[in-house]
């Protein structure tokens, strides 16, 4: 019996694997700055896959071309930073003026988390689609333009969410490194009482960075779409512990690690649990009458294994290990 | 005007819950500071004490007490149920979602209502067992406590809950039920009295308990505990070790609670113990009511129950108003409002409605006047 | 008067409730340095922070050419030509030092801030060779240097350092020190100079104020207080 | 010289930076001994390592014939160990009167079950409060007794945080970091003789670390000096103060 899961399953894993990563960018990116672990990052993706439904719905029902996968995460990231930053502005921000604490802020993202995720499941039951007829549910993973090798039918998203990945991953380092707002982003982080006293608009910075947040959650979030049996806004409850898993892997200090960790973590989530259960079918079940359960239903305990597993041997993540003394350790380099 | 049965009896046993589950909560948040975002685990222990361990372990009584009729029990569920074959004893096919049903309210509850003794022992049992659960989970929960900032401890807490439901209980049948649930094993001829009667006694129990140990040196310690760890560990407390208790008791009556919630409703799913009611709603409660303020939980809990309530109630006239489907007022309106409000009360009032008061540990100004006298 | 950069008159401040400073009167010149000493936990950092705005000020008053400041959020007294260098943490570490300057002219046309930067470079050579390095690989010394650097990328005139010898190994303390000393010498600036190794300080510096308690107990020629015979005993607070 | 507190070549590293780079030093029983040094010299870090919120890299901690090296904060103080901290590390949520009873350790009531036996702490309850009555009136903030602390002034949370070390039962030794440290000169020689009148009273031993040492210098029995991480002096307070090396340490090279 083979041990890795096969081709398809393969590339889905790898876009869910992807999207994880941009949510945990996110997540990160917003956590270094304003220090808020936002809980409701996860739903504010699904307002790209809301978007997307809508686009399919209304404007790419009969030819869903490329253009879909311009359109919709285009749209649903810029749907999805826009109420990112009316999230910071009009309501973390004020709390925090108010004095709450670190936890009152918490308590405010799971408010807000809760109040979309009832409106976003209010919308999809209540407006009607033009085309398909019940929207809560509906899945959409026919609608997109298949790639065909040989044999192979793919489905195109797997292939365009790890690009995103990888091209927003590039462009934001760009911004970055490139743009003087990118650099002051980035002294911000570091240290926002010299980046004030050089001028800069350290509360622009902030809500830019839940822009930006925001945006990838929404690429994500359309994309992603496809990956369900059906557009169901509550499965954000689900996704948002792989995010949070993700980003606390890769130490919540550093955005490519943040994306870096939640690349590893929905790939161990995926592909991860269903190597352990190929072999524990192969060996356990086949040769030592282990009771034959899957353990593919156990993903999520993978997630948290890691998330425990980082917490106690390497509590600043994957970001604050050091590297090179480890490589020389381990005898791979000298030092 | 209200109908005053909309205050049902099964009403009023999930506010009295909710007021258990939110003064065990203050106990851990408002009190000594443990962020518990993974509550809704806790409340589920009891839920899962009374169905999947408690039809176990009530189906064994059967066959052991009762053999012929458990085998005939168990021919009779299989000619019912399809698939029926893998069963080799009562136990097995209990526990199944589909044979549960039958099992539970044609002969298990029967059998236990008709025998007071083994009634009293299992309802013992069940109830040994919600506690050692709601101690062992709290024990897992604090080895995390020890170690963590509290934003990393929310998250972890949170992941943990969630996880734990949604993975060990919901999506493996063979626990609780999965998807569908389990029949929860009940007591007397009128379930939903026990439950009422239980979970008053629990509630005032919880209330006198929170009320005792808050004006006691142990609430006093949890509150500098919360202030300074490093101050209260450099005047001789061992922070580990009280976070371990305050865990310990707080999720034993936060499972006594979700005990008696099942016990209302005969029967659980783990997928409705989710954060939003479970967890979410306990903590709007102790925020509205004022962090580490017993009687401010109990005020937060009856008055977001009741408002919850009350839109149920007028789901239909709300609905054709706002135009949308009613049960849709009904199940997602109140937590649109339930979430606006928090951040409403977040705003306006960051320490919550009525605020932390000194402790009665003795009378403070009869004893000042009295040092005053002497020193005179 | 003219001359007068800077002065204080009955400044009283502190952080929260917490009062430290007590009826600070000090003035310094045009063009010269005014070193600050006294014992730690005297005040002194605290009394550079108040003349930047980064504390309570309970009463009295601070003129910065003239100008009533005391009511001025830092940005805006950086804005009139006062430049502040903490301790620790003046420069961001994770950046490169290319990126060091770029923010310290952040507010600056990108022109100018390329100009000034060229000028900059003339002036601290070692840094043409870091550039595209981050500032966390300089050594200490550099980085005070670095820091320097990027002040004088927005033309201050006055410049307040706080203990920029602190830690740092004596040779790159010395040159340091020399930097000041050229601030005052080449470029005309004005200097308030926080230092811990109080002889050093008074040898370079033209007036000095000795703080103990939160209070000024001397202020006058920097030259005058290193000669005092009894400056240990002064400068400990035994001797009023 | 009868020895309370001792410590053994105790070095603490931060990275590169040896913060206490072999400190010894013996603190004697019944006397009030003061730790000074310019800044970053090591002192807090030696009151952190002693009261266990640090753990020594290397040496040895004796307190009263016993090494305490190895154990945690809330044992050492279970010892006797009791100290203060420079910025005042109160109980933002408790009164002042419970902010002063809770510094005493050993109530029987401190447990999930036992609070709820009066009968079982009430006698240690009274007494202990009792007692912080006494130590808020000995530092004059008893009219302050159910005031929380965000509402006292700088000096009043100083005063507070000096009846907090004195709750404990049977202290060994008392550290404190800077109890002068942004309150007014008066107040602050009205702190050192009660300081001096709590020795008298109850035979107390203190360490204190203390800038304003014009005031300090009058109510020490004796003094350690340190510099970069290590001891430079030691002795009468006066001499200290005046040995040319700890002169030339305040004021540089």
């Amino acid at each position: 019996m083979a041990i890795l899961p096969g081709f398809t399953y393969t590339l889905n894993s790898i876009a869910y694997a992807a999207a994880i990563g941009l949510l945990s960018m996110g997540l990160t990116l917003t956590y270094m700055t304003t220090r808020v672990p936002n809980f409701a990052h996860a739903t504010i993706g699904m307002i790209g896959s809301v978007v997307m439904l809508f686009l399919i719905d209304r404007v790419f029902y009969d030819n869903p071309g490329w253009t879909l996968f311009l359109a919709g995460p285009l749209l649903g990231g810029l749907a999805a930073a826009a109420f990112s930053v009316f999230m910071y502005v009009a309501i973390l921000r004020p709390l925090a003026n108010r004095g709450n604490t670190i936890i009152g802020l918490m308590i405010a993202t799971l408010a807000v988390d809760i109040i979309l995720l009832n409106i976003l499941t209010l919308i999809l039951n209540e407006v009607p689609g033009k085309n398909i007829p019940k929207l809560i549910g509906a899945p959409i993973i026919g609608f997109q333009p298949k790639i065909k090798i040989g044999n192979w039918v793919i489905d195109s998203y797997t292939i365009v969410l790890p690009l995103a990945a990888a091209v927003l991953a590039v462009a934001f380092h760009l911004f970055l490194t490139r743009t003087s707002f990118g650099v002051a982003m980035r002294a911000t982080i570091e240290n926002p009482d010299l980046a004030s006293a050089m001028g800069v608009n350290v509360s622009l910075v902030y809500t830019v960075s839940w822009a930006v947040s925001g945006f990838l959650a929404g690429v994500a979030g359309a994309l992603m779409a496809f990956a369900f049996k059906g557009v169901d806004p509550a499965v954000s409850a689900l996704i948002i512990v792989t995010v949070f898993a993700g980003s606390i892997v890769g130490g919540l200090a550093s955005v490519y690690w943040g994306l870096l960790g939640g690349f590893i973590v929905g790939l161990a989530e995926k592909i991860g649990t269903t190597m352990i259960n190929n072999i524990y079918k192969a060996l356990f079940v086949a040769h030592l009458g282990f009771p034959n359960i899957s353990l593919v239903n156990y993903e999520k305990v993978m997630s948290l294994g890691l998330v425990v597993l980082v917490l106690l041997y390497a509590p600043r993540g994957l970001a604050g290990v050091d590297w090179g003394r480890l490589a020389s350790r381990l005898g791979l380099r000298r030092g | 005007m209200v109908d005053w049965w909309i205050f049902s009896d099964s009403f009023l046993v999930t506010l009295l819950v909710y007021v258990t589950v939110a003064l065990s909560l203050n106990l851990e948040a408002g009190f000594t500071g443990i962020p518990n975002f993974g509550k809704h685990l806790f409340v589920f222990l009891g839920a899962f004490a009374a169905q999947g361990i408690g039809v176990r372990i009530a189906a064994w009584v059967y066959e052991k007490l009762r053999p012929e009729e458990a085998a005939q029990a168990l021919t009779d569920v299989s000619r019912l149920v399809p698939g029926a074959s893998k069963w080799t004893s009562l136990v097995q096919a209990a526990a199944d979602t589909d044979a549960n049903r039958i099992i539970v309210n044609s002969y298990l509850k029967p059998f236990i209502t008709s025998n007071l003794a083994v009634e009293v022992l299992l309802a013992v049992v069940i109830l040994a067992v919600t506690v050692a659960l709601a101690m062992l989970f709290g024990l897992i929960a604090s080895y995390a406590a020890l170690r963590l900032r509290e934003d990393y401890l929310a998250i972890l807490l949170l992941s943990f809950g969630e996880l734990m439901v949604m993975v060990i209980f919901y999506q493996t049948e063979s626990l609780s039920g999965g998807n569908k649930g389990l029949w929860a094993i009940t007591f007397t001829r009128e379930p939903i009295r026990f439950a009422l009667i239980g979970s008053a006694i629990l509630a005032v129990i919880a209330f006198l308990y929170a009320e005792r140990i808050a004006n006691s040196p142990m609430g006093r310690t949890m509150r500098a505990v919360r202030d300074d760890e490093v101050a209260a560990s450099v005047f001789g407390r061992d922070i580990a070790l009280i976070r371990l208790k305050v865990i310990m008791a707080a999720s034993v009556l936060a499972a006594l609670a979700g005990f008696f919630y099942t016990e209302s409703n005969a029967s659980a799913t783990a997928r409705t113990f989710n954060r939003v009611i479970w967890t979410f709603l306990p903590w709007a409660m102790i925020i509205l009511g004022g962090m580490a303020n017993n009687k401010g939980a109990i005020v937060g809990a009856v008055a977001f129950l009741i408002g919850k309530r009350l839109f149920e109630y007028y789901q239909e006239p709300i609905g054709q108003a706002l135009h949308i489907q009613a049960e849709l007022v009904g199940s997602l309106l109140p937590n649109i409002l339930i979430g606006v409000f928090i951040l409403v009360i977040l705003y306006l009032r960051p320490q919550g409605i009525l605020p932390e008061s000194i402790s009665k540990t003795v009378d403070f100004r009869r004893l000042l006047e009295e040092e005053a006298r002497r020193e005179r | 008067m003219a001359g007068v950069t800077l002065r204080t008159q009955a400044l009283n401040a502190g952080y929260g409730r917490f009062h430290i400073i007590f009826d600070i009167d000090l003035e310094v010149r045009r063009g010269e340095i005014l070193v600050i000493v006294g014992p730690n936990g005297s005040g002194k950092s605290t009394l550079l922070k108040t003349l930047f705005g980064l504390t309570k000020v309970y009463s009295g008053r601070v003129e910065f050419e003239g100008n009533d400041i005391t009511k001025l959020p830092p940005h805006a007294r950086a804005r009139l030509g006062i430049a502040y260098l903490p301790q620790t943490n003046n420069i961001f570490a994770e950046l490169t030092v290319r990126e060091n300057l770029k923010m310290a002219g952040y507010k600056l046309r990108p022109e100018i801030v390329e100009e000034r930067t060229r000028e900059v470079l003339e002036l601290f050579p070692f840094l043409k060779e870091k550039l595209n390095s981050k500032a966390k690989t300089l050594s200490g010394g550099q980085r005070q240097l670095l820091a320097m650097a990027m002040a004088l990328i927005r033309r201050p005139r006055l410049l307040m350092f706080d203990e920029p010898t602190a830690g740092l190994a004596p040779k790159a303390a010395k040159e340091v020190v020399d930097r000041i000393l050229w601030l005052r010498d080449e470029l005309g600036k004005t200097v308030i100079w926080v230092e811990q190794n109080a002889k050093l300080a008074l040898e370079k510096g033209d007036s000095a104020v000795l703080m103990v308690s939160g209070r000024v107990a001397y202020a006058g020629p920097a030259s005058d207080l290193l000669a005092d015979k009894d400056l240990g005993k002064r400068y400990l607070g035994l001797k009023g | 010289m009868n020895v309370i507190l001792e410590t053994r070549g105790l070095v603490k590293k931060f990275g590169e930076l040896r913060a206490l780079d072999g400190v010894d030093i013996r603190v004697p029983r019944g006397k009030i001994t003061l730790l000074i040094g310019p800044n970053g010299s090591g002192k807090t870090t030696l009151i952190n390592v002693v009261s266990g919120v640090y753990k020594a890299d290397a040496g040895k901690i004796i307190l009263d014939g016993e090494d305490i090296t190895e154990l945690p904060p809330y044992e050492r103080f279970k010892r006797g160990l009791v100290r203060s901290f420079q910025v005042p590390r109160l109980f933002a949520g408790l009164a002042v009167v419970e902010n002063t009873a809770f510094a005493r350790y050993g109530n029987p009531g401190e447990g999930v079950i036992s609070g709820l036996f009066r009968r079982l702490w009430r006698p240690f309850e009274e007494e202990t409060v009792r007692r912080a009555v006494r130590m808020l009136s000995f530092t004059r903030i008893r009219h302050l007794w159910d005031r929380r602390p965000g509402e006292l002034s700088g000096g009043q949370m100083k005063l507070l945080e000096i009846a907090r070390v004195l709750m404990p039962d049977n202290p060994k030794v008392i550290l404190m970091d800077e109890p002068t440290a942004g309150v007014n000169p008066t107040l602050a020689h009205e702190i050192f003789k009660f300081i001096r009148n709590m020795r008298d009273e109850y035979d107390l031993t203190f360490l204190i670390i203390e800038h304003r040492l014009d005031i300090a210098v009058d109510y020490a029995d004796y003094a350690y000096a340190m510099a970069f991480g290590k001891v430079i002096a030691e002795g009468d307070p006066r001499d200290v103060l005046e040995h040319p090396k700890v002169i030339e340490s305040y004021l540089g090279g």
